[in-house]
């Protein structure tokens, strides 16, 4: 198999994590119409909640349940604390504010983990290679590949396919109708916000035994899912995919072609998408 | 025969398949006011919205003064004479409504809005423009509160006076009554009427006490095209428009 | 009663708006609320529905206060209201803004909707922001009755809408009344007015200073004169027709 | 008195001025509040004035590093020159930036600028032969200012160094202030409200952007030039995303409703920050719970809470709650 | 009055982890050895955030408090920057950073590094193996695009050139790549014997723990010549580091007398095995105190003499510090990784196969003193 092929299989490895990771932002961002910059925060505390569940002898694959519901309970808490006093605000204190919880989260991190990585080892299942003629992947990887997809297709009957998905969107453009309609936007928001979070910290569960876990991986998950939003098209789920898995695609081919500007390069073929297409390769025009 | 000060022909408008605007053509005489009706949908909004370039045109051609103005966008089209105001309200809400109406007389001349060292105030003509209008408008009241605080009604009129402010040859009205209190509606339409000394009123209006009253010429759309374009007591009597758009009549308000 | 409301007050901020209002709408009842612009319509309506927090006063619903509540609380239980704006979603297609917060229990459903108004049946996969005017004005209310309300406020339905429209509203209007749906309708076109009320509540200055049957309303010039400047006799300029 | 008013934030600006040193014991700290305010003028600019909230401005500060560092190294610039240069190196990659960017609105617009940084800050980590890379630019002098062979201003002091960029500090501001103040700064303010209404009464929308965002990455690669000759080094750290961010962070902490409140937001970000890091290395935290804190109970920034605490409630901002609206309601 | 010291390290952000361990080493050497000339030494910890432009500000504030004595950063261009600005109002800094330009290209009065540079670290890792597995002949690196970076990976070329080594291909990435599977896939589709990693810190760690789940431990040796030593073993866990090579600059089981004392005051201050952050910061320290006993004053001229050429015993030994360029000349150590039930404690994570002390010669620096 010729090394681009190879890369490319590896790109769509990548890529899926990274659609998990943006996906979660990409409802949040676009159909609540809402910045979240602690995004980050949640796929770190996914992570670490793994790490330490792991650490003390917890199954891996129950730490895969209960770690993303963690987070998400966490969201879910901190929506009906916090967050509901800044959905009317402008973009900017969205960002503030999000920026303020994620350095909170990431210092408390380090507060209880200290500043050092830790490793996570792949669930004992998983922790061999798949060898197939030159191509060797690790099967954790595969196992990534195969459980985020069938991830993505809950989510988007979940999206497009329910009332659920429709409420959301309505409530994104005027709160006040949809109360005015008799449903309880903030009940909605809350679960949104949380299936977000849930949705990041399953990323960060996953991306655990392939990174270790450190107090920055955070904010370094962020940028690459904000960059798949935007070329997919914010509040977009096929965009956050195809953005995903460009992302990933073009990350892992440029390792071959010219590995030292395979980062400039993910932000040059973002720059192409915006210039084509300037609304995202899904977003709405 | 006077030439028209604004002619359009065979303006098209599509938003994707959907043909909103479909080959019509429009030519509006200068002191006059030159109605649009039709039922809900049948493209008058369109129509407006490609006349001041609010939306770019699909294909045809817009001659204002004899001059094409088809491709230019819509701030470029204010300079040559042409204004506007929404169906739905559209104001500056934060700024006050003396600053709404200063911006909208300083558009006339925006070159000078880039100067960055001069006050507004000093370029005095806008400010003029403002006041005599904030009591042609009689919102000299509530001049300085900010233009959300003012109730419904109260926008509306604020939201031709925005149109007005541009001192334009052709003047686009989407609806300016729409909301308003009966009271005013007199007060409204007897304002329309007096633009005609100034310039060529295009108006679209559901009310057909004023259409009737007011309009010189009427044009009625269907399907977003002209079903038939003639005075007002031709339109009043004219079976296809009854059936498609007048009905009963019992439209009209007060008097 | 089906609503009561008591000497409700209601504030923008520091400015007063509702000064006392004070109304009622009985089963089966169209009321009107007329005033000029600004007097307080539509806040009234947003009070009641618990939009705008009201202070002071009672809101009593089917016998419950309902006072306080929030907004979403009110609408479940049963008090609908069309805003002046409308409210259509625009990232909805027409079917989704249908259907999205309707009632399985509601006598109205989706086919009932389209046969009223057969425009939206064929726009119905149509975004909410492709729509006409009118066509958002026959939305909003179809939303509205597939939420199975049990009292429909209606801020201005008709503003905007070509004549053969505001009659088909207006004869649905009629048909909603008949089946005993009590609706509050704040309207400027006295026409419509007539045609639907049972009792029409003027208000001004938002303190409700008028309220009379139909019929006596009908018979009365001088009310509307006085409180909605409705001036029979001023002559409106005729256009001179070349 | 109406001289007092017309320089009000001027005014308020020289006080600033003038109270670092007496209540900093480093010039450093108080440079780099200056530096620091400037660049949050530039981003208030675009945020308050024209609702563009860019997640960019880290691109112009380290280009404006870049731009002073080489000209200083390189051709021996003098200090003026070197900081036009600068400012001419912000205001084109605003002009670049901003072109890209305000075809977008709102978030799209906030993502698009954010990754132009990203873009910007791999560009000259790749072209290290002339930025150096993750060293940075490194021996950049610091000449005095002079005019045509003439010393104006002596630089070699940390405090020589603070008056020289109090005084840019002081002509920036005072030149900003009046393009606020300015028919230019009142259309950007219609522009921030309605975009729509603002072209149908005959503005070039982009124009007006653009020029906004152009002065902006002027200001603030002045900024950038000022605080390499302040460190003496053009680092890599200007350009990252954490500058951008900081320099928002300030701006938004400060206020948006005037531009003297960047100061204030500048001054305090600087000062609390450095005071915060030096009680525990997890300051981030407080730093987080303090951002927290300012949006859910001080919209209005620093300034605003200036304000209410003075009790003091300035007509024609929206900032004061619709009083006497009954009397001017009804007609 | 006190001897003032600045310990400027990265408190928070990416590096906050050896910023900590710096406070720590630089608190026991004052401790311990604070009190000189009948003065006695304190000490203030500068965070500086990993950002150069910070640490320059903050120290110029130090200064201007009067500080003079600084352990200068941790990353290289924060060390970079702290040195030139100490240099300027003429002080003292000594640092542990990677950059060679300190004692080279950017060298200056005022700059010491206790840390062997990227000739020695490639001298004194690659070499030995070379040497060890004498089949291993195909060679594949992995490489940070910076200037560190790009140091050792010039050495390392050299080396393979002159051992007739084939070097099959180099993937160079940047300081803030996290996912290494591209850059692994180049490397399995080379067919190394081994895999060389000259990146450090997280991205080692990274580089390290994918390349194990790509399987290529069993299919060649990993070399990773700039570990950061104890911490890292501790952050990747003993199951990655079996059979691993690694370089590190310090070991806590180095047998040297100074080291043995030395490890034992941190176990009883800490309870812990010091690591390479806190063992560079304490020998850093001390080294600067025992300069200003050995020159009899604080002023940092003659505390600057009196380091040039110093020879004392260190933790790695026997440590001289150059005179030409302020390089301590001190031993690079190789360390092999051993599997979990090896490990006699829970600090034991390797054994030191060889150390050794490879410096180019003055010349060859590009250090011009001024
Ligand atoms: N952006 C758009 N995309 C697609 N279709 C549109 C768009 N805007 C309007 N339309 C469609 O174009 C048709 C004409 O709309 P327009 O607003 O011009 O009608 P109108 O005559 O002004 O009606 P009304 O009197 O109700 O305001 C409508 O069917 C509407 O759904
Ligand atoms: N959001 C608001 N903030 C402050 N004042 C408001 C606000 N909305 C309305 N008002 C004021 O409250 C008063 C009553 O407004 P309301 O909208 O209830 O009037 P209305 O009777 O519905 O008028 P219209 O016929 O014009 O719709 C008006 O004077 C208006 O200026
Ligand atoms: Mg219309
Ligand atoms: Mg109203």
């Amino acid at each position: 198999m010729s090394i681009y092929l190879l890369q490319i299989v590896n790109g769509i490895g990548i890529g899926m994590l990274y659609f998990l990771m943006a996906v979660g932002l990409s409802i949040v961002f676009g159909l609540l119409g809402f910045v979240n910059f602690a995004h980050g925060a949640f796929f770190l505390i996914g992570a670490y909640v793994c790490f330490q569940a792991v650490d003390m002898g917890l199954n891996f694959w129950w730490t895969l349940l209960l770690a993303p519901l963690l987070v998400g309970a966490f969201a879910w808490v901190a929506e009906k604390a916090l967050l509901r006093h800044i959905y009317q605000l402008p973009h900017e204190f969205h960002i503030i504010f999000t920026v303020g919880v994620a350095l909170v989260l990431q210092e408390a991190v380090i507060l209880q983990w200290g500043a050092l990585g830790q490793n996570v080892a792949p669930p004992s299942e998983l922790q061999g290679v798949f060898i197939l003629g030159d191509f060797v992947y690790p099967t954790y990887r595969l196992f990534v590949i195969g459980f985020t997809a069938a991830m993505a297709l809950l989510l988007w009957w979940l999206l497009d396919g329910t009332r659920l998905g429709a409420i959301v969107r309505a409530g994104s453009e005027s709160t006040e109708m949809v109360s005015l309609l008799g449903l309880n936007i903030n009940r909605v928001f809350s679960l949104v916000f949380a299936l977000g979070a849930l949705t990041a910290g399953l990323a960060g569960v996953l991306a655990a035994p392939i990174r270790g876990v450190e107090p920055f991986m955070g904010v370094e998950a962020l940028g690459i899912a904000f960059v798949a939003v935007v070329v997919g098209g914010m509040g977009s789920f096929w965009g956050a995919l195809a953005g995903g898995l460009l992302v990933g695609i073009v990350q892992s081919l440029m390792s071959t072609i010219w590995p030292e500007g395979a980062r400039l390069m993910i932000y040059v073929a973002m720059a192409a998408v915006m210039l084509l297409r300037p609304n995202g390769l899904f977003g709405r025009t | 025969m006077t030439a028209p000060i604004l002619s359009a022909r065979n303006i098209v408008k599509r938003y994707g398949k959907f043909t909103a605007v479909n080959g019509v053509s429009i030519d509006i005489m200068p002191g006059t006011v030159h109605s649009v009706i039709g039922p809900n949908g049948a493209g008058k909004t369109t129509l407006f919205h490609s006349l001041t370039g609010t939306v770019p045109i699909t294909e045809g051609n817009i001659l204002l003064d004899g001059e094409e103005v088809g491709h230019l966008p819509d701030y470029r089209r204010v300079l040559k004479g042409i204004a506007r105001s929404f169906q739905v309200t559209s104001l500056f809400l934060n700024l006050s409504v003396r600053e709404n109406l200063r911006l909208a007389a300083q558009g006339r001349h925006p070159g000078q809005a880039f100067r960055l060292w001069r006050d507004a105030e000093s370029l005095t003509a806008a400010c003029d423009t403002a006041e005599a209008l904030l009591e042609r408008l009689n919102l000299a009241a509530v001049a300085s509160r900010p233009a959300g605080e003012l109730s419904h009604g109260q926008q509306r009129r604020l939201e031709v006076g925005m149109a007005m402010a541009g001192r334009p040859k052709v003047i686009f009205l989407d609806e300016p009554t729409s909301g308003m209190g009966i009271d005013d509606i007199g007060e409204m339409k007897r304002l329309i009427h007096g633009l005609r000394n100034e310039c060529a009123v295009v108006l679209i209006e559901h009310n057909m006490d004023i259409v009737m009253d007011i309009s010189d010429r009427i044009t009625v759309m269907q399907l977003g095209q002209v079903l038939v374009e003639a005075r007002p007591d031709e339109i009043r009597n004219d079976e296809r428009v009854r059936r498609a758009y007048l009905g009963g009549m019992i439209t009209g308000g007060a008097a | 009663m089906i609503l009561e409301v008591r000497e409700v007050h209601a504030y923008y901020g520091k400015s007063h708006i509702l000064q006392g209002v004070s109304l009622e709408v009985g089963p089966g009842e169209l009321v009107t609320l007329l005033g000029r612009n600004g007097a307080g319509k539509t806040t009234t309506l947003k009070t009641i529905v618990g939009v705008v927090a009201p202070r002071g006063g009672s809101i009593r619903f089917m016998g419950k206060d309902i006072a306080g509540l929030p907004a979403y609380r009110i609408a479940a239980g049963g008090i609908c209201l069309v805003p002046e704006h409308r409210g259509i979603f625009r990232l909805l297609s027409v079917e989704e803004n249908l259907t999205m917060a309707a009632r399985k229990d509601s006598p109205w459903q989706l086919d009932d909707v389209y046969r009223i108004f057969p425009r939206l049946k064929e726009r119905r996969k149509n975004g909410g922001s492709q729509l006409s005017g009118g066509e958002q004005q026959m939305l909003a209310i179809g939303r509205a009755l597939m939420t199975h309300p049990k009292v429909l406020m209606l801020d201005e339905p008709v503003e905007g809408l070509a004549p053969v429209i505001v009659e088909e509203i207006v004869a649905q209007l009629t048909q909603i009344k008949k089946a005993g749906m009590p609706i509050i309708l704040v309207e400027q076109n006295l026409a419509v007015c007539t045609q639907l009320g049972d009792r029409h509540y003027i208000i001004e200055q938002g303190r409700i200073v008028h309220c009379a049957g139909n019929a006596e309303f009908l018979a009365d010039d001088s009310i509307k004169d006085r409180y909605l400047g409705v001036n029979v006799s001023t002559p409106t300029p005729q256009a001179d027709h070349k | 008195m109406k001289i007092l008013k017309t320089y009000r934030y001027l005014l308020l600006a020289l006080a600033v001025v003038l109270l670092l040193p007496a209540t900093l014991s480093s010039a450093s700290l108080a440079t780099e509040v200056l530096i620091f305010a400037l660049a949050a003028l530039g981003c208030n600019l675009l945020l308050g004035y024209t609702g563009l909230m860019s997640f960019g401005q880290g691109i112009f500060l380290g280009l404006g590093s870049y731009a002073a560092g080489l000209a200083l190294l390189h051709l021996k610039a003098p200090l003026l020159a070197a900081l036009l240069l600068a400012m001419l190196a912000g205001a084109l990659a605003a002009l670049v930036v901003g072109w890209f960017s305000i075809r977008q609105r709102g978030v799209y617009f906030v993502m698009l600028t954010l990754a132009f940084a990203q873009m910007f800050y791999f560009l000259a980590y790749t072209l290290k032969n002339i930025t150096g890379g993750d060293n940075g630019l490194l021996n950049i002098p610091r000449p005095q200012l002079s005019l045509l062979g003439a010393t104006l201003m002596p630089t070699a002091t940390p405090w020589q160094y603070y008056g020289v960029v109090a005084v840019l500090f002081l002509i920036a501001f005072a030149l900003l202030q009046r393009i606020a103040d300015s028919v230019f700064g009142r259309t950007l303010l219609a522009i921030r409200d309605n975009e729509a209404r603002a072209a149908a009464i005959g503005y070039n929308i982009k124009s007006f952007k653009l020029i906004a965002f152009v002065i902006s990455g002027a200001v603030t690669g002045l900024a950038g030039a000022l605080h390499a000759m302040l460190t003496g080094i053009a680092p890599l750290s200007n350009i990252e995303y954490h500058a951008s961010e900081s320099i928002l962070i300030m701006t938004v902490l400060g206020g948006t409703g005037n531009l003297f409140a960047s100061v204030l937001g500048a001054a305090f970000y600087v000062l609390v920050g450095d005071w915060l890091s030096t009680l525990w290395p997890r300051w981030l935290m407080l730093l987080g719970l303090l951002l927290i804190a300012v949006s859910l109970y001080m919209q209005k920034g620093l300034w605003g809470l200036g304000m209410r605490l003075a009790g003091i409630v300035r007509p024609g901002h929206g900032d004061q709650p619709p009083a006497a609206l009954k009397e001017g309601g009804k007609q | 009055d006190a001897i003032q010291f600045g310990c400027a390290v990265p408190m928070s952000g990416a590096f906050a982890a050896n910023g900590k361990f710096a406070d720590m080493g630089m608190k026991l050497a004052i401790d311990k050895y604070g009190k000189v000339l009948g003065k006695s030494a304190s000490y203030t910890v500068i965070d500086t955030e990993g950002k150069p432009a910070t640490a320059i500000r903050k120290v110029q504030e130090a200064q201007q408090k009067g500080t003079r004595f600084f352990l200068g950063g941790f990353l290289s261009s924060e060390a970079l920057a702290i040195g030139k600005e100490v240099d300027k109002a003429g002080g003292v800094c000594i640092t542990t950073a990677g950059a060679d330009e300190l004692t080279g290209s950017e060298c200056n009065r005022s700059t010491f590094r206790w840390s062997v540079p990227t000739y020695g670290a490639i001298e004194q890792t690659v070499r030995p193996l070379i040497e060890k597995l004498p089949k291993a002949k195909r060679w594949y690196t992995i490489t940070p695009q910076y200037v560190f970076g790009e140091g050792l990976l010039s050495a390392a070329k050299a080396v393979f050139q002159e051992k007739g080594i084939e070097h099959v291909g180099n993937s160079y990435h940047s300081l803030a790549e996290k996912e290494f599977s591209g850059y692994l896939t180049n490397a399995i589709a080379a067919k190394p014997d081994v895999l060389l990693l000259l990146n450090f810190s997280t991205q080692s760690s990274d580089t390290l723990r994918q390349a194990v789940s790509f399987g290529m431990k069993k299919n060649m040796t990993i070399v990773m010549a700039w570990a950061s030593g104890l911490e890292q073993f501790e952050s990747l866990g003993a199951d990655l580091c079996e059979d691993v090579y690694f370089g590190a600059q310090y070991w806590h089981a180095i047998d040297a007398p100074f080291n043995k004392e030395f490890v034992k005051l941190a176990n009883t201050a800490f309870k812990e095995d010091p690591n390479y952050s806190l063992a560079g910061s304490f020998i850093c320290t001390k080294i600067v105190l025992d300069a200003i006993a050995k020159a009899n004053s604080t002023d940092p001229k003659a505390v600057i003499a009196a380091m040039e050429g110093m020879k004392y015993e260190g933790l790695t030994g026997t440590e001289e510090i150059r005179k030409g360029d302020h390089q301590v000349i001190k031993n690079y150590y190789l360390l092999k990784g051993k599997g979990k039930s090896k490990m006699r404690n829970k600090t034991d994570f390797a054994d030191i196969i060889s150390s050794g002390k490879s410096f180019l010669p003055l010349e060859k620096t590009q250090c011009k003193m001024s």
